[in-house]
């Protein structure tokens, strides 16, 4: 199989509101990443397009109207779509853009303008649900989540509290981050007290909705051993998508997550990922999320991720750190952008570059995950030095 | 053994629904000043790709071509020629239109784009491509700082 | 070195203005199952990827790929959504095969056209919401606007636009799933309504249901599995300006440079000689000779001449869209160019009926994204 | 790369900005409207459910029930082979306490929905909503009972069930 590697990445701010248009937000992330490893639009042979519904950005077939922005000018340019998986099922698109031999360099950008979406772009996914037999119910997004994490916590005996320190560390980590959104440091009192929503799902369990745009780009071998010395390898990718009938299977346990993270790492040659992974970066929407998702990632045996949590070992100077980044909960969840913000903070983390967010002891292989549809998507990325 | 299939149209039902979000849309940041030149200044500005040799109008912060970034505005004069043009006779619900609308590209001397608007004062049989027209803008006090601010374009009487 | 990918199963439900007897989803099952039959796999045990083409709005579901896994037996396996016409479904099959992680895949894409009731505000809903959604114009005023600069630049007359229309009607009735089949004439086509002139009523195609889904596989498995694989020798694909203000409106550019990208993967040097039909998209009459001259299937300018000489007629030299093409068979909205494929792939196979044309060896399909987009895709396919 | 960067693009708005007009913006209404056809199965699930019944389907090779009804396997990939009639009662599977709407709108009085496990299905769910308690008496494994809108209220839907009540 050809090695592919990521040799740039650029981001910009995750807001709640931009004034750029979704093209802009586009191109501010897409030149940086070209920039920052000093390649023109020119080097570019073909683009990939990661963004989410068009409910949010409100613009039918909105790959279309954003392909400029993208650089996507008289090019080959295609969009991915796996809801909110889509982040990193970009990433593994653009794997297999340059893998399949068609293309030596493929420039990712994921864009999401989530505040287009009015009155509340939460209001975007009751588009989402089945028509006839969901969406009638007046169903709301934080129905899924609130049903997950009780079921979760109920299958394994895990309280709302031990929980809460996922958003507490999250939006710490994300102090460190200069495009987050809601950087804070709170207490899991804090998290305890807020608003509820759906319980058991508080205002603090939640990502932000956000504006913003991530762009990488990948190369093949022979292009990517000329233009850096620092070439992050992508060694696995998983994609997996379970039944749309939630009722048919049990939400305490993310199956469809296991078999993408199955896919990549028995690509990568990964036998023991709780010592092979050094830094992962699971997809955090809600607090419960990170820890329902690294059990999927097989980081840990099933029920056990909140131990790992409560010890701190997820912590950025912790055993493995989950999330340094800041994740969603920090940064912004600008959907498809933050899924590809995951697989960024993996490549600045592998290459020494995270600035203050930079893990400690040189961290060598790092896993990236999102997750989305109806509680049914695992995308998966292991990338490798 | 295979259920029955629907086998009569008595059985046949639709579901019905919509898609109860709408679009709040900014100008981002070469559309917000654009559109304000347009309400203030009553004028069309355009952005140059100094590289590429091309003035965009609309103007935009970036270059699609070659992704370099426009900083430089210049002032575009009202006056462009049809591109191409349409007679439309449906509107967007459907329906027949009692006055045809004439829709047209207007292109500007020297510039990379244009701008797509109405043709006004002038019998649809009359339109060519590559008539000379000249911008109507609403009166100021009317201005809202849109697409609509431009009434419409209108032939250059020679 | 590529890897050969062919095409090893076909399904595909009728094509009808209305399909109320089967759901989005029974469509999608039933297309699946006939396409799994004729490769003569399991969808469960012998498929490594699908991927399914689909728009959101289009089918009323924001993230459609939640919809999709069930349908056609892809669940907990790797399969995902591109919003996108169809044809680049297959140029995505052909990538992921291509890296060697996948064997064998499945190709989806279902029109319900006739579920969706407000077809033109859904092409308005594509538009830039600052520059052109304001306006509120009914959105194929861009259709009018391309017809009349290619007329002008081209020298085509709406005459000629008009022959393409009655070409496409008189092939669909030889075809049994075309939906628009008709015996007019190009005074029918040049009499009826005016709607954005110069693009008549007949000038344009009217929508379809249906679903099409298509097995893929590798050399190896394509052997074992097939005594007719039908190769997929080439695909394109490419997005051009998409702002309705700085597109070329006269050429077809994304068609161009889309079958160059194809043309360079297949060795095809003289493609009007290499290839020996088409399927070309044919949304509006004068889409199809626009896209004709784009793909160098004629010279520049004379895609007109064509069809006057009646070249691209099924007996002509290089019969186009003998399927029927979209103005015969119904626009298929995503699904459109999987059609286009599935005629090649029928006529390659020699399973084409009455409508079969005698001694082809190449086809090319072609597509492009619909009302506003600047994009499409190519495929070509090849019986050896 | 973080490092280097000393500028990152973007350029947060605030509500007010938009409120108080100091920004331009546009609005559009999409006016999507659609008709879905619900085909065989679910136009069976609906019939019935305004007869007051909840139907699915049984797979004779996984023997698993689906529900709502639908007329092929997911699992095994092939047409089911029989309509099976459910009981109106049920196993809350989860469930949550919510004070949002659809648009994350806030609500005085909490929904509870739920995931019910429907008897006689093999532990299949349907989403639905409960009702008549306390919310946070509600407990998963907590039994409960479908309450029918009157006959002649019911269209042909899901809604035809007006919520779930304890046993």
């Amino acid at each position: 199989m050809r090695k592919v590697a990521v040799v740039g990445a650029g981001m910009t701010k995750f807001m709640r509101r931009a004034q750029e248009t979704g093209k802009e937000l586009a191109w501010q992330a897409a030149g940086m990443a070209l920039d920052s490893c000093e390649l023109t639009l020119k080097d570019v042979d073909c683009v990939v397009m990661g963004t989410a519904p068009d409910a949010f950005d409100m613009i039918h077939m909105k790959a279309e109207y954003l392909s400029d922005g993208a650089g996507a000018w008289r090019k080959p340019y295609m969009r991915g779509f796996l809801g909110g998986g889509t982040g990193v099922f970009v990433a593994n698109q653009a794997w297999y853009h340059v893998a399949s031999g068609l293309f030596d360099v493929c420039l990712v950008v994921a864009e999401e303008k989530m505040s287009s979406c009015l009155p509340h772009p939460q209001g975007a996914f009751v588009t989402c649900w089945d028509q006839f037999t969901e969406s009638p119910l007046g169903t709301s997004l934080l129905w899924f989540f609130a049903w997950e994490m009780n079921r979760y916590m109920t299958a394994h005996g895990i309280t709302e509290r031990e929980i809460a320190q996922v958003s507490v560390k999250n939006k710490k980590n994300a102090l460190d981050h200069p495009c987050a959104q809601l950087p804070a440091e709170i207490t899991v009192d804090d998290v305890m007290n807020s608003e509820v929503m759906a319980w058991p799902v508080k205002r603090l369990d939640v990502s932000p909705t956000s504006d913003g745009a991530v762009a990488l780009v990948f190369a093949s071998e022979e292009v990517a051993k000329r233009i850096t010395d620092k070439p992050v390898w992508v060694e696995g990718v998983g994609w997996c998508l379970d039944t749309m009938y939630i009722g048919q299977r049990d939400l305490y346990y993310p199956k469809y997550v296991e078999y993408a993270a199955r896919m990549a790492y028995d690509m990568a040659g990964i036998k023991d990922p709780r010592a092979e992974i050094d830094i992962a970066e699971p997809y955090d929407p809600f607090s419960y999320k990170e820890l329902h998702h690294a059990e999927g990632l097989l980081l840990c045996d099933k029920g056990e991720a909140v131990k790992l949590l409560v010890n701190g070992e997820t912590q950025r100077t912790g055993r493995q750190p989950w999330c340094p980044s800041g994740g969603a909960l920090g940064v912004g969840n600008a959907i498809a952008a933050t899924g590809t913000m995951k697989v960024a903070e993996i490549f600045w983390q592998l290459r020494g570059e995270a600035g203050k967010r930079q893990v400690p002891g040189k961290p060598r292989k790092g896993v990236a995950q999102a997750w989305g549809d109806e509680m049914q998507v695992g995308t998966v990325i292991v990338l490798g030095v | 053994m295979p259920l029955d299939k629907v086998t009569q149209v008595a059985q046949t039902k639709p579901w019905h629904g919509d898609i109860p979000v709408y679009g709040q849309y900014t100008f981002g940041i070469a559309g917000e000043r654009f559109f304000r030149d347009i309400k203030d200044k009553g004028r069309i500005m355009g952005a140059e790709c100094a590289a590429c040799n091309l003035v965009y109008v609309p103007p935009r912060i970036y270059c699609e071509r070659c992704f370099g970034e426009l900083a430089k505005w210049l002032e575009i004069p009202n006056r462009g020629v049809v591109h191409t043009f349409t007679v439309a006779h449906a509107d967007l619900d459907g329906n027949r239109l009692k006055e045809p609308v004439v829709v047209a590209l207007v292109k500007f001397d020297g510039v990379y784009g244009g701008l797509v608007h109405r043709l006004g004062e002038v019998e649809p049989d009359k339109v060519a491509i590559g008539m000379a027209v000249e911008m109507m803008l609403k009166p100021k006090a009317e201005r809202t700082g849109s697409i609509l601010d431009i009434n419409y374009f209108r032939p250059i009487q020679a | 070195m590529q890897r050969r990918v062919a095409v090893i199963g076909i399904g595909y439900t009728p094509f009808r203005p209305i399909s109320p007897d089967l759901s989005f989803k029974e469509m999608m099952f039933e297309a699946a199952q006939k396409a799994y039959e004729d490769a003569g796999v399991c969808p469960r045990h012998d498929i490594d990827a699908f991927v399914t083409c689909e728009e959101d709005f289009t089918h009323g579901r924001s993230i459609f790929n939640i919809h999709t896994p069930d349908n056609i037996g892809a669940v907990l396996k790797r399969i995902h959504t591109l919003p996108a016409e169809s044809l680049y479904g297959l140029a995505d099959a052909y990538m992921l095969i291509n890296t060697g992680l996948v064997d064998v895949m499945a190709v989806e894409s279902h029109s319900k056209a006739s579920n969706m009731l407000t077809p033109n505000y859904l092409a308005a809903h594509a538009m830039d919401p600052v520059y052109n959604k304001p306006l509120s114009y009914n959105p194929y005023f861009i259709a009018g606007m391309e017809m009349s600069r290619y007329m002008h630049e081209r020298g085509v007359t709406k005459e000629q636009c008009a022959l393409i229309s009655v070409k496409n009607k008189a092939n669909a009735l030889l075809n049994p799933q075309a939906a628009y089949g008709d015996q007019i004439s190009v005074d029918d086509v040049l009499s009826s309504e005016m709607m954005f002139w110069p693009l008549s009523r007949l000038d344009m195609s009217s929508p379809a249901d249906g679903g099409i889904v298509m097995v893929l596989a590798c050399e190896e498995k394509a052997k074992i599995l097939c005594h007719k694989p039908i190769w997929v020798i080439g695909v394109g694909w490419c997005s051009d300006a998409p702002s309705l203000e700085t597109r070329e409106w006269g050429e077809a550019v994304y068609a161009r440079l889309a079958g160059e990208m194809a043309y360079r993967l297949a060795g095809i040097k003289h493609p009007g000689k290499e290839v020996d039909f088409a399927e070309v998209d044919d949304s509006f009459s004068y889409k199809e000779l626009q896209h004709l001259e784009a793909l160098k299937l004629c010279r520049s300018g004379q895609a007109g001449l064509m069809a006057e000489e009646g070249a691209t007629q099924r007996e002509g030299g290089f019969p186009v869209n003998v399927s029927g093409g979209s103005l015969g068979v119904g626009r298929l909205d995503e699904a459109t160019g999987l059609q286009k494929v599935l005629e090649v792939v029928l006529q390659l196979r020699g399973e084409a009926g009455k409508r079969q044309l005698p001694n082809v060896k190449v086809g090319l399909a072609q597509s492009w994204r619909g009302i506003p987009a600047n994009s499409g895709a190519v495929a070509i396919l090849s019986k050896e | 790369m973080s490092e280097k960067v000393k500028v990152w693009p973007g350029t947060p708005l605030g509500e007010k900005d938009i409120k108080e007009k100091r920004i331009l913006v546009t609005e559009w209404q999409p006016n999507l409207k659609y008709a879905w056809d619900t085909g065989i199965g679910y136009g069976k699930y609906f019939a019935e459910l305004k007869k007051g019944r909840i139907v699915g389907t049984r797979c004779a090779k996984c023997r698993r029930v689906l529900l709502p009804a639908r007329v092929f396997c997911e699992w095994c990939f092939r047409t089911v082979d029989e309509w099976v009639y459910l009981e109106d009662t049920g196993t809350v599977n989860t469930f949550s306490v919510a004070y949002t709407g659809t648009a994350a709108e806030r609500l005085k009085e909490p929904r509870i929905p739920a995931l019910i496990e429907i008897d006689g299905s093999h532990g299949v769910a349907i989403m639905h909503l409960i009702s008549e308690i306390d919310p946070w008496k509600v407990k998963i494994g907590m039994r409960v009972r479908a309450v029918w809108k009157p006959e002649p209220e019911r269209e042909g839907a899901i809604t035809d069930i007006a919520y779930w009540k304890p046993i």
